[in-house]
């Protein structure tokens, strides 16, 4: 059977990624970003993770304004990274398991989970550099080591889900994946945040205690943590921290408790607090 | 309409919900288109003539050709979208914050290399001395 | 304030917009359809409704199969009819109350309704035909009576979402257009069914019988009509018989007990049997 | 996979679930460019060279050409959008079931006007000496 053995909580900034595709990675200012991953590489791997669930949000990439998806479940063999508008980054296509991903699916909507079923969809930031931090340097020639199963959540118009919905969707993913009949290593990541606010007059927003209360919430009182309303994210964390609600998500597919591992946080990338946690569970 | 907003109150600040998006629909899918190359280079050629093809309110148009980007969020822009319009001027959005706090991007910079804007007297507009 | 004061059950097959696009409704074949509509458009002037909430399934017109989703609310100013391979039917370009959809929208995604929005769609036969039965013949150039907020639900590939959780999306809406400033008397459509299979050997299949109960649950038991499974659709009442689940999402925003004002039944319509039916709450 | 599928003894009916939907999806997203006028003007003008756009399997191509209804959806295709190939050649909703079914237009009309095809011994395959 399928299991979901360990969760992955990390921010996806775009300047994470230019910075690795660029290689500038030893800059003094990109270096204690990348110094927190060290371990986290080496537990990849260890964990050797066969699928990766991998719940991110688009960014306005693969979808505009026209259709916005609550939960949108990549469905296709294969996405490609996206031009976001200054070229796809150079990093391998994402490849699916595709028969667990529609069997999450179909189990998702018969636990009353109002999914909508990607079967072409092109891939932005928010799940490549999680990627690319989690594995380091690769190619577009390489392949990933882990097949993902990629979730995006709307979180940029009002209302994201609720950070309850989302720990509730967690769990239903658990048991999707605990009622797949293949010897399945998962590891489910979510990702986005922490604290920033890239707009308007706000703009730089960075509250570190906020930050890290939400990840000592999120290994000691995850259900706490889930209740958290939007207008919290929005007022402590800046605008875009909302996007924190999707590491509920990850949280909710875990046990009720967790060892935390390893957990890393920076300020700045760019405009961004980095934070960074890896939840295992114990029975793992 | 009856919603009530709890979180109008944040200064300096724009939640985009649905009110706004539906305000600012073709000016963000003018962004959006900026994506692909093909795109970039016919806005670049002749940005009034590929702004005749979105139907946006004419406030919204000469804050695109003026790059106000401020007032683009003000008239329904979301900064996902302007960020487009501001990649293909070659403006990362490190900058554009630069430019939307009016610290500019030095100063900004040296903000966020320092921890970033505080919270303390960032939470509500009467901090701001707003209403 | 706005109010639910009425649900409306109708079938929506493509062979009644033609019969009534190409002029043929009074011939023997086309009569006893329309003939229990009569009462329905009557029914219709008295009522008077400004919004339509009109819940009813895309047949792959305006979503491919590249993109899924369970609960689509459409949130565009207004929608175009399509052309579903032999050209769009010339009727009213349908219009939204656009501030009320995304009231809506809103309101269902902080319930915890994973609801896709729809900031452009094209409408098909089971949106249209459901207007044309209920307000007669009309042109392009004619203005549909009502504003109408479509709900387009996934019905085509399995599994459509459950009966229970069509119920709750009924309550969730009532809530939120109660919750709505403006005052507006709403009708919901739930439209599809009754029981017909298209595909395969086993088309044709009627179930006069089960559709009856259907009705009649509908009207005196809900919550039971609701838990109905969807292999029970799939088995008495043809494989696209499943669309009547869209009918409890109309049924769960109105009140537990109400009135049945009118009840049609007749087979066939090309493969399929038409129901209608037309409930009011007490209150009303 | 382990989701056990309680609708797989229904006899001559296919749902279309998640696996049939991936072994479909080529063949499907080919038939549903035929809503659009312009392609089927292009198909109709050269159907293999438009059929070359479409990655499906072999099997599937020669049902398309062949306009082997049933073979289509048992090879993954689904009813509305097979309909849309068979809108192509003229077939409306009913002439197709006549087709499908083998009973031919005209009885499979009849069929209908007699209120259908009867749902006692079309439950289960075992009632049609099927496993
Ligand atoms: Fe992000
Ligand atoms: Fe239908």
């Amino acid at each position: 059977m399928a299991r979901i053995t360990a969760g992955v909580g990390v921010s996806h900034v775009p300047a994470i990624g230019v910075a690795m595709d660029t290689k500038i990675t030893d800059q003094p200012y990109w270096q204690p970003v990348f110094k927190g991953f060290e371990k986290s590489r080496e537990w990849m791997k260890e964990k050797k993770p066969d699928v990766i669930f991998l719940v991110y949000n688009d960014h306005c990439t693969a979808f505009d304004a026209s259709c916005i998806p609550t939960f949108a479940l990549g469905c296709a063999a294969e996405f490609q990274p996206a031009d976001e508008g200054w070229g796809p980054r150079p990093v391998p296509v994402v490849k699916n398991h595709q028969k667990l991903a529609s069997h999450i699916a179909q189990s998702l909507i018969l636990d009353e989970f109002d999914i909508t079923i990607m079967n072409e969809m092109e891939v932005d930031h928010g799940l490549t550099v999680p990627l690319s931090v989690m594995y380091g340097d690769m190619t577009p020639e390489d392949e990933w080591p882990a097949l993902v199963i990629p979730l995006a959540v709307n979180v940029v118009q009002y209302p994201a889900p609720t950070g309850n919905r989302c720990f509730n969707l967690g769990k239903a993913i658990r048991k999707a994946v605990e009622s797949f009949d293949e010897d399945l290593n998962v590891v489910i990541f979510g990702t986005g945040g922490m604290s920033h606010q890239l707009q308007y007059k706000r703009a730089g927003l960075i509250n570190a205690e906020w930050d890290k209360r939400f990840l000592d919430l999120l290994t000691e009182d995850p259900v706490f943590a889930s209740k958290i309303p939007h207008v919290e994210y929005l007022r402590e964390a800046g605008s875009e921290g909302v996007e924190m609600v999707m590491w509920h998500v990850m949280r909710g597919a875990l046990d009720e408790e967790v060892v935390e591992v390893h957990r890393h946080y920076h300020v700045p990338a760019s405009n961004t607090a980095v934070g960074h946690i890896i939840l295992e569970n114990k029975a793992a | 309409m009856s919603m009530k907003k709890d979180y109008e109150d944040i200064p300096g600040t724009f939640v985009f919900d649905a009110d706004r998006s539906r305000e600012g629909y073709h000016l963000n899918q003018f962004c959006i288109s900026l994506r692909l190359q093909k795109n970039r280079d016919a806005f670049n050629a002749n940005e009034e003539a590929y702004l005749d093809k979105y139907p946006m309110k004419p406030e919204q148009r000469d804050a695109v050709l003026k790059r106000d980007w401020n007032r683009l969020l003000e008239l329904g822009g979301n900064i996902y979208y302007t960020s487009k319009l501001a990649a293909n001027d070659g403006i990362n959005f490190q900058n554009l914050a630069g430019l939307m706090t009016g610290m500019g991007v030095d100063a900004y910079r040296d903000m966020m290399l320092n921890g970033g804007r505080k919270v303390d007297g960032n939470r509500f507009k009467k901090e701001w001395g707003e209403e």
